[in-house]
């Protein structure tokens, strides 16, 4: 690993308000493969953009194969191998799929004209989704894909680089596991051929798995660097948020009570020729495992009353609820953090306090007239119970990392009465410490008898927090795990469609 | 949020004081009165507008409303006689039920607004010539309502109704938006329909309420521009006058994409067209230059505005970083050290 | 200075070069009243609203004498009763009888589509289609062309199958035409009633192939439409004399002002007449613009 | 893609099938030439106004750019005796230009289109007026340009010159829109500018070029339209005839959030606004219900079209789910077989 590919020296960025990076140092070396990890804000996102070119740094130099640069333009980094799998999802719904891997260098044909040649940017393409394992073609529209798919996309188009480094900015975050095994094959298929790949990502697993160094930043710096032999959690962790984290999972702490939420023969319009059962007890966390495109979202939004029930009914005590809203849902105290919280969860340029009080508005009114005062203690009160990071509750959502964002949308839901909870990736993106925040919440949440559905994509998250595993298969329910029979391989087993080995198959 | 207002009312309050000092004229009562009256006159369906382009769409019906509701209104006076207390209300109820309709297309039907609104000028505009055969009409001896008259183009102490009018209803709609929960649905829904539906909102209902709400402002319009000009000419009255709003709307702060505005901007941005018609007329400037003039004013009054905000930003953003730049280090540590505890105890 | 001066202003209703030969008549006035400020005053829109915020402000400015083609004239009475309290106020080519203005200088409306109706007959011994074609039928001087031609074709063979109107759009017009020349393939004459029509209709004839066998009768005296006259292409035209209505706004405005209202007839209607150019006289006439309109 | 346009194809066909069925001079060769000729004069210009509002952008200033640029191409021609070849070369670098101003607001000064080309509207349309004091500029005797007047308004075959420069031009277009990289880049420029910048596309140029290629479509426009009316009245040429290439634009597919739209799509587009007012004419419909006829048909065009499409995407992907349903199990079973070893690992 000695030969140095690229080198990162003293680089700082401001940014109105943020020191984004202060200083930073990192040596790349050939073939290898170099976790980079650090909470939400840390940094990553930044230093890596600077590398590629995006974002022009306040200060530092980049060096890579003997050349220095102040800065770099996009076409530059090309130029030197660099490809970026962004965290922000950069790609074109109005476009298909080849046309986005190669966009801004296009193939070109026909001389003057500068003509694109589809058909070569489609056969390039080809290969690169098989081996991404990608169920879709290059001539599909960006528009028809789900986020998970998206990020294969970008992942084939850093892949289409003939790349020296892979910059991947948390390429799985939505991925689900057997997308993100092909993506670790991958990468280590690049690492034998000499590529290198700086690997960003808050599954700390995944990391674990393919890291062969691990840099850690933290406020902008770097506080600490890992080799292969030093990795595990717990060290992870200590550099991350400078102290062990005692526990990144609460236990209940009482038994599910009956009641709850009873889901029978529900048909959504993802799947109109399956039924979904399903029934989440009060007090209790109910973990949906799945592969993408397995139907889980499709399931919170129909029950949420966003896309219409297709059959079956939804009984909440019991008693059958009608949800043809969202609002009827809300009424009935079923409440869904969005899959994706930017899209669905937050209006982002309103300010936290408004974000919080979106929901429950006509309840601090008088006459229709908002109650600013009792709105400002709402927010208030959720800022602090949820530590929501921010100077104030009048700054504008867009500002707050992404933990902070999703602490704002539950903060939204908290200040109701909830009776039934969708957790829609709900740790998505988020860093090591937020996440015990959030798994906190949700326990708390079910100690005082909410009924919660946590859908996740993340094994361990499925296996830490859940008090009971259901699976979804191809739009219908393939299993339910009881605490003692959780293992990542049943999950698997029951994902993919096949039953338990053991004898006692999902019983309940 | 106001700053922008603040731009807008210094860039009025300049043009205003070198135009009175070329022209004492310009500042004199009536000429003050006069503008006031217009400004009354266009500001209240400007503020109809307004309301439909924070929800992120856009209502370009508005001048051939006035045509169609104005011709009937008159013919409901004149020729069938109908008291006018009767009147004024068909005609509110006409402006409403047509913003309803398009409110309808838009949110049920998922129709561009850009399209219906343009169907929507054509079908009025059309039907109002149809049904006028394309003759103006107006008061044969101008007494059929002079009650209404009186109160639509009258004065109380010399202050013309109209702008009176624009007055009130800019506070009641400036409660509306800035202070009701409707207000704050309209921005959500104008910023990110999406999440405000996620929230529960019925964001159809709130978008389609502010097309009724800019219908039913044509419908007061109406009546006041029938009021005005005593006369309503099919084919061209309020020719292009949803232009008028919505450069009114535009300079006062609404995004096009929605989600941004306040009725302190679009009265201002009313102000500020009407300002400047009328200082060309003042100030003797060839007519034919009328236009040109308005132009120029708003690309410059527009780019200094931006100038001014951009610098602003760059210097509230220096002196942000200094003020919070050592504060984030240490914070989050003692919030995370804090964390188990706490959220134990929601229980 | 020029502050001191009084002004005097005529207020158009549209935008055209029918006003710029009537501000030539201005001109001349000024020539003649140095001591007095004259001023062409040509209304953005088309519209009893903007023709009414012009008013407020020329009073603003306290013009002495204002004379002005109204736009809606049944309507604008009480407007028009303001400004006449404040100033001398008359009416040119489009009047408003009902107000207290002092007396119309113009156009006789009913008289020229009489006249227009009569060389239309003419152009068609023996009957025949004929369409009109005007901007908008909601202004006066519109309705009374129509009316005068339909007075004079009344109980002939001549048939009026409609009125096609524009919004003063150029293109539309001369799409128009076109529309018609396909719609009746047995048309026999075309007329324009306003000034930009004609020449277009000429236009649209000689590109249908149609010149000679469609006739054409026009209003006003656009370049295109004196040449169509020549080339016999157009049989005629009924003309108004703009430059009159300038001059003779101005320099009876000054009388007025000096006390001298022996020039308002008893009906308060100082009709200038119009005339009918055709083949004979258009070479003469043609020479008389060209001179009217040289800077 | 293409599934939009056939759509529209389809309610063009059946249109023109209904009227011609009731008056068969509709389908004469006389009308179809007349209304090729008219598709010609305002496709020309429609496409600019497409190309920009697939940016996201909207040009308002086509109208006044006419006015403008159409008579001083008048002027050149008669009163300057400029040779034809050079007044047109100048007519089209002032369009041009005009767009390259616009542009360069739009993109360096960050400012809205919409204002920035609402002040074009007003500033271009003063210009004229206040340069022909509001005179109408016209060819007296016609002949200052013959040739290039027969080249504009002539025909070959009987086909007129102005549809077949549309068909050469959206052909050229066609190809710089939808084989080009330009093209490539425009889209995804409309879609996500910012994210088109991070890849490396400079944002700023392939916008104000959008801008620049309106502006000398706009030129030309100008000359064509010049030799079909022979004239130029500065306050009215051209007058809101940008609503109608909008009109176009739209009903074509493009749509005002930018990063959608086709060539084909606006031609079509075109051709529809096109035979709709041509219909009213010769169906006999009474002319002050033209406007209400194109705006009921555009409505329930685009209604049509909306219903079928969803109904389309609705079966379309029942049966995409059909046909990956199968696809997606045993892949994954592979990868699973080799998991645990690794997953182990992770605790
Ligand atoms: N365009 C921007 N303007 C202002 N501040 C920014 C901008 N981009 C990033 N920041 C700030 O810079 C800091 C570092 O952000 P960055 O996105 O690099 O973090 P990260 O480590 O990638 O976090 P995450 O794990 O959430 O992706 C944060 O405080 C962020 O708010
Ligand atoms: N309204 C819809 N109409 C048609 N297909 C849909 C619809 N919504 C979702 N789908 C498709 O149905 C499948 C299930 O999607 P869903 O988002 O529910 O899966 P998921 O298990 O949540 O996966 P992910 O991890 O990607 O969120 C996907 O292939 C998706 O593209
Ligand atoms: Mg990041
Ligand atoms: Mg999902």
């Amino acid at each position: 690993m000695a030969e140095t590919l690229l080198e990162l020296s003293g680089i700082s960025k401001t940014y109105p308000g943020v020191r984004a990076l202060d200083d930073v140092n990192l040596r790349v070396c050939r073939g290898e493969v170099l976790g980079l990890i650090g909470e939400n804000g840390a940094g990553k996102s930044t230093l890596m953009r600077v590398l590629a070119g995006v974002i022009e740094p306040s200060a530092g130099v980049i060096r890579i194969g003997g050349n220095e640069h102040a800065r770099m333009t996009v076409t530059e980094a090309t130029q030197c191998g660099i490809a970026f799998v962004h965290q922000e999802l950069n790609l074109f719904e109005n476009l298909d799929v080849a046309a986005n891997v190669f966009i801004g260098r296009e193939k070109l044909a026909g001389g003057p004209l500068k003509l694109v040649d589809n058909a070569e940017m489609r056969a390039r393409v080809m290969p690169l989704l098989e081996r991404l394992g990608a169920d879709f073609t290059p001539t599909t529209l960006v528009d028809n894909l789900s986020i998970a798919e998206r990020q294969m996309v970008e992942i084939a188009k850093a892949l289409s680089i003939d790349a020296r480094v892979i910059i991947m900015d948390e390429p799985t975050s939505s991925l689900t596991i057997s997308e993100t095994e092909r993506l670790l094959e991958v990468i280590a298929d690049l690492k034998a051929h000499g590529i290198s790949v700086i690997y960003i990502s808050h599954r700390l697993g995944e990391i674990m798995s393919c890291a062969d160094r691990v840099v850690v930043l933290r406020d902008g710096r770097t506080v600490g660097e890992l080799a292969r032999d030093e990795l595990s959690h717990a060290a992870m962790i200590r550099l991350m948020i400078g102290r062990d984290l005692k526990a990144l999972y609460t236990p209940p702490m009482r038994a599910p009570e009956p009641g709850g939420c009873d889901i029978t023969g529900v048909v959504t319009s993802a799947f109109p020729d399956r039924q979904i059962n399903l029934s989440v007890r009060r007090g209790e966390i109910l973990g949906l495992a799945g592969l993408v495109g397995a139907g889980r979202t499709s399931l919170a939004r129909a029950v949420f009353g966003v896309d219409p029930l297709l059959g079956g009914e939804i009984r909440i005590d019991n008693t059958p609820v009608g949800v043809a809203s969202p609002r009827d849902a809300i009424r009935q105290g079923i409440y869904l953090v969005p899959e994706d919280r930017k899209k669905s969860g937050l209006v982002l340029e309103l300010p936290i306090r408004e974000n919080v009080t979106l929901a429950s508005l006509l309840d601090h009114a008088r006459m229709w007239l908002v109650n600013s005062a009792a709105e400002r203690k709402i927010a208030k009160d959720q800022a602090r119970r949820l530590s929501i990071k921010a100077p104030s509750v009048d700054i504008e959502a867009v500002t707050l990392s992404g933990g902070n964002q999703q602490k704002v949308v539950l903060g939204k839901w908290l200040s109701m009465q909830p009776r039934v909870m969708f957790f829609d990736e709900p740790t998505r993106g988020i860093d090591v410490g937020a996440k015990s925040e959030i798994y906190a919440l949700m326990r708390s949440l079910a100690d005082q008898g909410v009924a919660i559905v946590m859908i996740s994509s993340d094994m361990e998250e499925v296996i830490g927090v859940s008090d009971r595993v259901a699976v979804m298969h191809e739009g219908s329910v393939s299993g339910v795990l009881e605490r003692d029979q959780f293992s990542e391989y049943n999950v698997l087993r029951l994902a993919v469609g096949h039953a338990l080995e053991t004898m006692e198959t999902a019983a309940p | 949020m106001m700053k922008k207002e603040l731009g807008l009312f210094l860039l009025l309050a300049v043009i205003s004081a070198i135009t009175g000092a070329i022209n004492p004229a310009f500042l004199s009562f009536v000429n003050l009165l006069n503008m006031a009256n217009l400004i009354g006159l266009f500001g209240v369906f400007a503020l109809g507008e307004g309301l439909v382009i924070i929800t992120g769409g856009i209502d370009l019906s508005l001048g051939s409303m006035f045509a169609l509701l104005g011709v009937v209104f008159i013919d409901l006076l004149t020729t069938y006689q109908v008291p006018w207390p009767l009147a004024l209300l068909l005609v509110l109820m006409g402006g409403l039920a047509l913003g309803g309709i398009q409110g309808f297309l838009i949110t049920r039907l998922k129709m561009q607004p850009f399209i219906v609104t343009l169907c929507g000028l054509l079908i009025y505009r059309g039907a109002a010539r149809y049904y006028t055969s394309d003759s103006t009409r107006g008061f044969g001896y101008g007494d059929e309502a002079s009650t209404l008259s009186n109160i639509a183009s009258g004065n109380i102490g010399g202050i013309p109704n109209t702008f009176i009018f624009l007055i009130i209803l800019a506070l009641v709609l400036g409660v509306l938006l800035h202070r009701s929960v409707y207000g704050r649905w309209l921005y959500a829904v104008g910023k990110n329909e999406e999440a405000a539906r996620f929230s529960g909102i019925n964001t159809n209902l709130v978008i389609a309420t502010a097309y009724v709400i800019s219908g039913g402002l044509a419908g007061v319009s109406t009546v006041m521009f029938v009021f005005y000009t005593n006369s309503v000419s099919p084919s061209s009255f309020g020719n292009f006058y949803e232009l008028y709003a919505i450069a009114a709307a535009v300079l006062g702060g609404c995004s096009l994409r929605g989600g941004e505005g306040s009725i302190l901007g679009i009265v201002l941005g009313t102000a500020l067209l009407q300002v400047l018609q009328n200082l060309v007329n003042i100030l003797g400037i060839p007519n034919s230059l009328n236009f040109a003039v308005m132009g120029t004013v708003i690309l410059i009054g527009v780019l200094a505005d931006q100038q001014l905000q951009a610098r602003r930003r760059r210097k509230a953003a220096l002196a942000s970083l200094a003020r919070t730049a050592p504060k984030s280090k240490d914070s989050t540590i003692l919030q995370s050290a804090a964390l188990p505890t706490r959220a134990g105890d929601q229980a | 200075q020029a502050q001191q001066k009084k002004t005097i202003a005529l207020v158009t209703n549209v935008a055209a070069d029918f006003w710029t030969i009537a501000g030539r008549g201005l001109e001349k006035a000024q020539k003649e009243h140095p001591e007095y400020n004259i001023e062409l005053i040509v209304t953005n829109e088309g519209t009893a609203a903007g023709q009414r915020r012009e008013l407020d402000d020329l009073l603003v400015r306290g013009v002495a004498g204002i004379s002005i083609s109204v736009d809606d004239a049944p309507h604008a009475t009480e407007e028009l009763n303001k400004v006449a309290a404040k100033t001398v106020l008359i009416t040119t080519d489009s009047d408003a009888p009902q107000s207290n203005r002092l007396a119309y200088i113009g156009t006789d409306n009913v008289a020229a589509g009489r006249q227009a109706g009569e060389e239309i007959k003419k152009a068609l011994p023996n009957g025949g289609k004929i369409a009109l074609f005007v901007g908008t039928m909601d202004a006066d001087n519109a309705r009374e062309r129509v009316q005068g031609i339909k007075e004079a074709i009344a109980g002939t063979k001549v048939e009026l199958v409609d009125v096609f109107t524009d919004q003063v759009d150029f293109a539309k017009a001369k799409a128009n035409m076109e529309n018609v020349l396909v719609k009746y393939p047995d048309i026999a004459l075309l007329s324009g009633l306003w000034s930009y029509e004609t020449p277009l209709i000429y236009d649209a004839v000689k590109a249908a192939g149609k010149a000679g066998k469609v006739k054409i009768v026009g209003f006003d005296e656009d370049q295109r439409t004196l040449r169509g006259i020549s080339d016999g292409t157009i049989e005629s035209t009924v003309v108004q004399q703009p430059y009159e209505f300038g001059y003779l706004s101005a320099t009876n405005i000054i009388k007025t002002l000096n006390g001298d209202k022996s020039w308002i007839p008893k009906d308060s209607k100082l009709i200038v007449p119009t005339k009918v150019i055709s083949k004979t006289n258009v070479a003469e006439f043609a020479g008389q613009m060209k001179e009217l309109l040289k800077k």
